[in-house]
């Protein structure tokens, strides 16, 4: 018979405290804080374009906003750098990353890799 | 008008929501939906704060918090298949060989 | 004559000379480099005579010939030369003693095929040359260096044949015992240096003077410790007198001389009968000027001297190796110098080490040649009967034997009956202290005479008792000649101070060698000395009287000791009557136990502290520097437990820190308030 | 310029010999090393210099630049030489060659590092003789560290990391504490001096400058850096309490290595000890003097007892150094001509017997793998030569007169007796010359057991005497001690003329 997932309780829940502590202390520290009124935008500014101004240094947007330019560009580096680094990392080694052309040998190389892998593997 | 505080309180909320699920969980993926979640956190910040100073700067950036979130959780997912090629196990417990 | 005192360096020199050549070229040298050590000796003992000559004829030396360190602005350290009439004397004594044991050598060690010759006659020359520089010394630093020189050659020579066990461990009890006894003369002579600025024996500054005119209220000196003049130079006295009892054996440190005899016997000879035991009573006599202020310090020399000389006499009487009866002997005779000096016989006493170390050298190179005809067995137990096959040896030893006994024409009655006379006199002239040690002193002749002819009648008369004793080996010119020499030196060397002989029958001026005695610096003369000394002397029956009957009384009382050693020893088969003493034997076989106590504070008080000392040190002190770094060792190993290796610790260790972090802040920056 | 070149030189020397192949470094090393001894000497012939370098005597090749800013002071590159430093540079040049040359045989692996850290190790000590900007001074202070380190801990015996690391860290410690005594007393100077020169420092102490620091009185601030100080540099001199590295050290280190240690190392802390705490604090030194006479009997009997119960040859020389050391102590603290110049002879003296004792235990550890008394006997038997230049080092050692350790003892004993430091100083002399009697004790021990008596040794090895190459540094150090013996104003005249300006400080006459 199915059984509904449970709530796993116990003591690996303890380390837990020190986040409800963390969020406890900020909690008191906000509500304590006294924030002036915010300015808000102004009715109907479009933010959508604004964005789009800032990221290429353009002023013309109605909301002001700093320009982003070069964080624009660091950010498609560093995305660009994450895939090579997943790929990297997810290769097998020895896989020299030609193309996996159909098994046309009866399967030997993939029980090859697979299971006398797992005595490398370990 | 919602005054900041409530912002930073809900962002703190959610922020400590993925702290506990990190240090409570052992799974390494589950790690990473935890990490996800305090990022989206500190984007709320970003986003009411840009709000409360009516300046359009605060969204861009949360913009940017997104993509490197993403790339974050690329190499994430990396780690974790090279430590269960490892471990077998992506439990955080076991692979506890990288210390003194 | 005049110039002759301008060589006296050489003196020393020549000898230094033979050492670095024997100890170079001995190899190659025939005989091993004694012609080298000869050649010198011979040549220090013509200097020696010259300058004796020059020296009689008025004439004194006093030279600084050598800056050792310049101080800038405090004292110099220097050496000089000082000859007057004591030194020129000793010259005398030691380059012809030296002389004569180097041509015995060729006898005793070159005939006996032994290995090793360069280093001994190498160490034979080092010990003349610095015997020698003792003797001519100006200053005390220079006497307690070259003293100090005479104690390792002392100890290379004991341990000469260093591959048995015997003789080193014997070198290294002589050089520590009397290194002993060194140590409290190194601070006296820093103490003489501290008091009076200048330690020169002679000359303007000489301390002695100083001493004198401080006492005399004339000028101060600085004491130490808070004490008076007079309880001060007690005390330096006192010190110095510690290096003279060491190296003259002396009562409490005298047990590293009968030990010493397992060195050859010429070394024996030289070192340990004639020079380097008479340094301790030379140098008092050197310095009697500063002995003689001090009553308590003369009181306990003479104390000293009388009780060695009772003390070593009886136990010499049951010796079985002629070699230790004779070391015993020394011990006793130099208690007599000890004595004469200690009961202001300033004369007497120096009288006494001149004939003594003539009869006693003679003694110990008879005992050499009966040594080499009974190829190196001393027991006397074993000889016997040697007077008909050794004549030479035998007539040259038993003028020595009655020198040493101290029988009328020979050397030895003159110069011993002179101290016991002197200290009778002064004794009885009010102080009870001389008196009873000229009872001791009279008792030790009576066992001096004793042992004497009891070994000279269990070596020399009666049947042969062993094997070798019938057939001894025979010796060669170089030993009979020395034999010859100092047997007649032996007989005739008392006629240069006959006193009883000018108090009795009225011939003045024939006591040479008080006359030969004054004519030193006018600080350094016998009679300045008479002078000082606090003693006045008393009679019974006038002068002559006392005379006579002190020379009466000490020869019957050698007459009786020979005739009880004739009684029971001349017989053609003599047993040991030893029994007879009953207990006191053993404790005279033991010598009194005081090897025993001396060896057993070396090592059963000093290694066993040192043993603790360092197990101390090493568990303590160094367990403490351990102890340190064990603490910073177990604090980073608890630390260390901190790096699980699981990430979730890391985690909320770092979410701990920010909420206390935040905290602080919160507290500090008053957000909560 | 000469002592920038004689530094310089050693330093080249050192480099080159680190690349030199194996085979060649010690013939090499040897070589080179004879260029500072000639650099030492040609000093020692041009030498002018009179009075103490710090207390405003004319200094010997004396170089003075400005180096760099450091907050208020300005460092000086300030090198020079007095009547103290001389005599131990020419000693650290001669030792370092003859131990260069004794360690052919015993070094048989790395021999170009060996000579390469040798050679370092003598320029920094070169340096901190020479240096007289405390700058200087400290880096070539804990330049000196670092060889030694290495050179005990990779050519040492078996238990030699413990000993290497034991050494540094407890002579470092040993320097911070010193480092903090010292800079104390220049922040309590305040801003009457603008540099870390020591003559600077020491005139601007002498005409009372100091004021207080971090709430001490003027006199309170020189006591607590005096006994900072002090403590610092009884690490390194030995003083009893702070000795135990030294016999670990010893025995783990190589035969060169311990000669060196021996030879010169230990003289850093008694020169530093002169030219820091009684030169620059006399007062303060005098208001110390009875604890520091104290310790210096303490040392000079507690030493020669411990070497009374060792049974490693090594351990006897080393506890026997400690010993030595004790009479440094007590000539320094007597503030009279003959204690304090008798002290610094006693320095060359001791440096030049130590190490001949060192070298003919190696040589006999050369032979026959052991140095435990109870393991050999009658070796005098088959090494003759050997064993007399033993002999006579051990005589020279016990203060046999005519060589130099009688000639610095009795210096020292003269002048500690007279001095006016204290009222009970003829005691402590006493007391401390009762060592010479303990030093005859075990030294003469230790020969009888292991050279004289009837040749026995179960070691496997065959006993042959000594190659020529390693008799000869032992004769020439034996030769240099009857010299310096016989004619110690050799040295002497000039020490007493840098030492005579330290006694006037203190009133001393």
């Amino acid at each position: 018979m199915t059984t509904k997932p449970q709530l796993k309780l116990g003591s690996h829940l303890v380390p837990g405290l020190a986040a409800v502590a963390l969020f406890v202390v900020m909690a008191v520290v906000f509500l304590g804080a006294s924030f002036p009124n915010p300015q808000g935008f102004a009715e109907g500014a479009n933010l959508t374009a604004s964005i789009g101004y800032t990221m290429f240094n353009l002023d013309f947007g109605s909301v002001p906003g700093e320009s982003m330019l070069v964080a624009f560009e660091i950010i498609d580096l560093v995305l660009v750098a994450a895939l090579a680094g997943a790929v990297l990392l997810a290769r097998r080694e020895g896989e020299s990353g030609q193309m996996r052309t159909i098994l046309t040998d009866g399967g030997r190389e993939l029980k090859r890799t697979l299971f006398d892998d797992e005595e490398g593997d370990h | 008008m919602v005054p900041a505080q409530y912002y930073l309180i809900l962002s703190a909320a959610v922020f400590c929501i993925g702290l506990f699920g990190l240090l409570t969980r052992r799974n390494a993926l589950l790690f990473l939906m935890s990490v996800e979640l305090m990022l989206n956190a500190a984007n709320i910040n970003l986003v009411a704060f840009s709000y409360y100073w009516g300046n359009v700067t605060g969204q861009t950036f949360g913009l940017f918090t997104m993509a490197l979130a993403a790339a974050e959780v690329a190499v994430g997912i990396g780690i974790i298949l090279v430590l269960y090629r490892n471990f077998d196990d992506v439990d955080v417990t076991k692979a506890t060989t990288m210390r003194w | 004559m005049a110039g002759i005192l301008e060589f006296a360096p050489a003196i020393v020199l020549l000898p230094f000379l033979s050492f670095l050549i024997a100890l170079g070229a001995g190899r190659y040298m025939p005989k091993g480099g004694a012609l080298a050590g000869i050649g010198a000796t011979a040549g220090s003992f013509l200097l020696a005579v010259a300058t004796f000559v020059a020296v009689s004829g008025g004439q004194t030396y006093n030279q600084t010939i050598y800056t050792w360190a310049e101080g800038l602005d405090a004292v110099d350290l220097t050496f000089g030369l000082l000859i007057d009439p004591l030194s020129a004397m000793m010259l005398v004594i030691v380059t012809l003693i030296a002389f004569l044991v180097h041509v015995f050598s060729l006898g005793y060690m070159n005939d006996d095929g032994q290995t090793g010759l360069p280093r001994y006659y190498a160490g034979l020359g080092l010990f003349t040359a610095s015997m020698l520089g003792f003797v001519v010394a100006d200053n005390l630093l220079m006497a307690f260096m070259f003293f100090e020189l005479v104690g390792l050659c002392s100890y290379l020579l004991i341990g000469f044949w260093f591959r048995q066990d015997g003789p080193p461990s014997a070198a290294k009890k002589a050089f520590l015992v009397t290194r002993f006894g060194d140590y409290f003369f190194l601070i006296g002579v820093v103490a003489v240096f501290a008091t009076f600025g200048s330690a020169a024996f002679a000359g303007p500054d000489a301390f002695p003077v100083l001493a004198e005119e401080a006492l005399a209220g004339e000028h101060s000196v600085n004491t130490f410790l808070g004490m008076g003049e007079q309880a001060w130079f007690t005390v330096v006295g006192l010190l110095v007198l510690g290096g003279v009892v060491g190296k003259s054996a002396q009562f409490p440190l005298h047990t590293w001389l009968p030990d010493a005899m397992e060195g050859p016997t010429p070394v024996s000879a030289l070192i340990h009968a004639a020079t380097m035991v008479a340094a301790g009573v030379y140098l008092v006599a050197r310095m009697y000027g500063f002995y003689a202020l001090t009553p308590t310090t003369l009181a306990i020399i003479a104390l000293i001297g009388g009780f060695t000389a009772l003390f070593a006499a009886t136990m010499g009487v049951v010796k079985k190796e002629i070699k230790q009866v004779l070391a015993y002997s020394t011990i006793s005779q130099y208690g007599y110098m000890m004595l004469g000096l200690g009961a202001g016989g300033y004369v007497a006493a120096t009288f006494h080490l001149m004939t003594h170390a003539f009869f006693k050298a003679l003694l110990f190179l008879g005992a050499g040649s009966v040594i080499i005809a009974m190829h190196h067995n001393e027991n006397m137990w074993d000889m016997g009967g040697l007077k008909e096959k050794m004549p030479v040896t035998y007539y040259a030893f038993l003028s020595g034997s009655l020198a040493l006994a101290g029988i009328v024409p020979f050397a030895g009655f003159w110069s011993k009956d002179e101290v016991l006379y002197e200290t009778l006199i002064h004794g009885l002239g009010g102080s009870p202290i001389l008196l009873a040690a000229y009872a001791m002193g009279l008792l030790a002749v009576f066992f001096t005479g004793f042992y004497t002819f009891r070994m000279v009648f269990l070596t020399f008369h009666g049947e042969p008792r062993s094997e070798t004793a019938r057939n001894p080996h025979g010796v060669r010119w170089n030993v009979k000649a020395p034999l010859a020499v100092l047997g007649v030196l032996a007989a005739t060397a008392g006629l240069v101070n006959m006193v009883p002989v000018e108090k009795l029958f009225g011939i003045k001026g024939i006591d040479f060698l008080h006359q030969f005695l004054d004519g030193s610096f006018d600080s350094l003369n016998a009679h300045h000395y008479a002078e000082l000394i606090p003693y006045s002397s008393g009679y019974i029956g006038g002068e002559a009287g006392t005379v006579a009957i002190g020379a009466a009384v000490s020869l019957g009382l050698a007459l009786a000791g020979a005739g009880l050693a004739y009684v029971l020893y001349n017989v053609p088969e003599p047993v040991e009557h030893t029994e007879k003493l009953g207990s006191i034997k053993t404790v005279l076989y033991n010598n009194y136990y005081q090897d025993e106590y001396q060896v057993w504070i070396a090592t059963g008080v000093v290694q066993p502290i040192s043993r603790v000392l360092d197990k101390f040190d090493q568990g303590v002190v160094d367990g403490v520097v351990n102890g340190v770094s064990s603490v910073s060792l177990f604090l980073g190993s608890r630390m260390r437990r901190i790096q699980s290796g699981v990430v979730s610790n890391y985690a909320a260790l770092l979410t701990l820190g920010l909420t206390a972090l935040l905290l602080g802040l919160g507290l500090i920056g008053g957000w909560f308030a | 310029m000469i002592i920038e070149a004689l530094i310089a030189v050693t330093f080249l020397a050192a480099l080159v010999t680190f690349v030199l192949p194996d085979r060649i470094a010690g013939k090499a090393a040897f070589a080179l090393s004879l260029v500072p001894v000639l650099g030492s000497l040609v000093m020692w012939q041009q030498y002018d210099a009179s009075g103490n370098a710090l207390l405003g005597g004319n200094i010997a090749f004396e170089t003075d630049v400005v180096w760099l800013q450091l907050g208020q002071y300005d460092l000086h590159w300030m090198v020079g030489v007095d009547g103290i430093s001389l005599p131990l540079v020419v000693l650290t040049t001669i030792l370092t060659t003859l131990a260069i040359l004794s360690s052919w045989t015993p070094i048989s692996e790395r021999e170009s590092q060996f000579y390469g850290l040798m050679l370092l190790m003598e320029a920094n000590l070169l340096g901190v003789f020479t240096a007289l900007d405390f700058f200087v001074w400290f880096v070539f202070w804990e330049a000196v560290l670092v060889p030694m380190y290495f050179l005990i801990g990779v050519w040492g015996g078996p238990r030699r990391k413990y000993a290497a690391i034991k050494f540094f860290v407890y002579t470092n410690i040993a320097s911070l504490v010193m480092f903090i005594g010292f800079i104390s007393l220049v922040f309590g100077l305040g801003d009457s001096i603008s540099s870390l020169r020591l003559p600077e420092i020491a005139q601007a102490l002498q005409a009372g400058q100091l004021s207080g620091f971090a709430g001490l009185s003027a006199s309170a601030l020189a006591s607590v850096a005096f006994i900072a100080m002090f403590l610092g540099f009884a690490v390194k001199v030995p003083v009893v309490p702070f000795h135990t590295w030294l016999p670990d050290a010893h025995v783990e280190a190589p035969t060169p290595a311990s000669v060196m240690l021996a030879g010169v190392l230990l003289k850093m802390g008694t020169y530093a000890l002169l030219r820091f705490n009684f030169t620059m604090l006399p007062e303060t030194a005098r208001s110390f003097a009875l604890p520091i006479a104290l310790i210096a009997v303490a040392s000079v009997i507690y030493g020669a007892l411990l070497a009374l119960a060792q049974q490693d040859l090594k351990r006897i020389v080393a506890y026997s150094s400690v010993s030595s050391m004790g009479y440094v102590i007590l000539g320094l603290i007597a503030y009279t001509t003959y204690g304090v110049g008798g002290a610094t002879f006693q320095m060359v003296a001791h440096g030049l017997i130590s190490g001949l004792m060192f070298m003919a235990v190696g040589v006999i550890y050369n032979t026959t793998h052991t140095r435990m008394v109870t393991d050999m006997s009658g070796m005098a038997d088959k090494m003759p030569v050997t064993a007399g230049i033993f002999v006579a080092g051990a005589f020279g050692y016990m203060g046999l007169p005519l060589m130099a350790g009688f000639a610095a003892e009795f210096f020292i004993f003269k002048g500690s007796f007279e001095s006016t430091v204290m009222a009970a100083m003829p005691l402590f002399t006493g007391a401390a010359m009762f060592g010479i009697v303990i030093v005859a004790g075990y030294l003469l021990f230790a020969m009888q057991r292991t050279l004289f008596g009837p040749f026995e040794f179960d070691g496997d090895y065959e006993i042959t005497e000594a190659p020529f190459h390693d008799v000869a540094p032992l004769a020439v150090l034996l030769l240099l001690t009857i010299v310096l013996g016989v004619q110690p104003d050799i040295f002497f005249t000039m020490i007493q003329e840098a030492v005579n300006p330290i006694l006037e400080l203190g009133g001393a006459f």
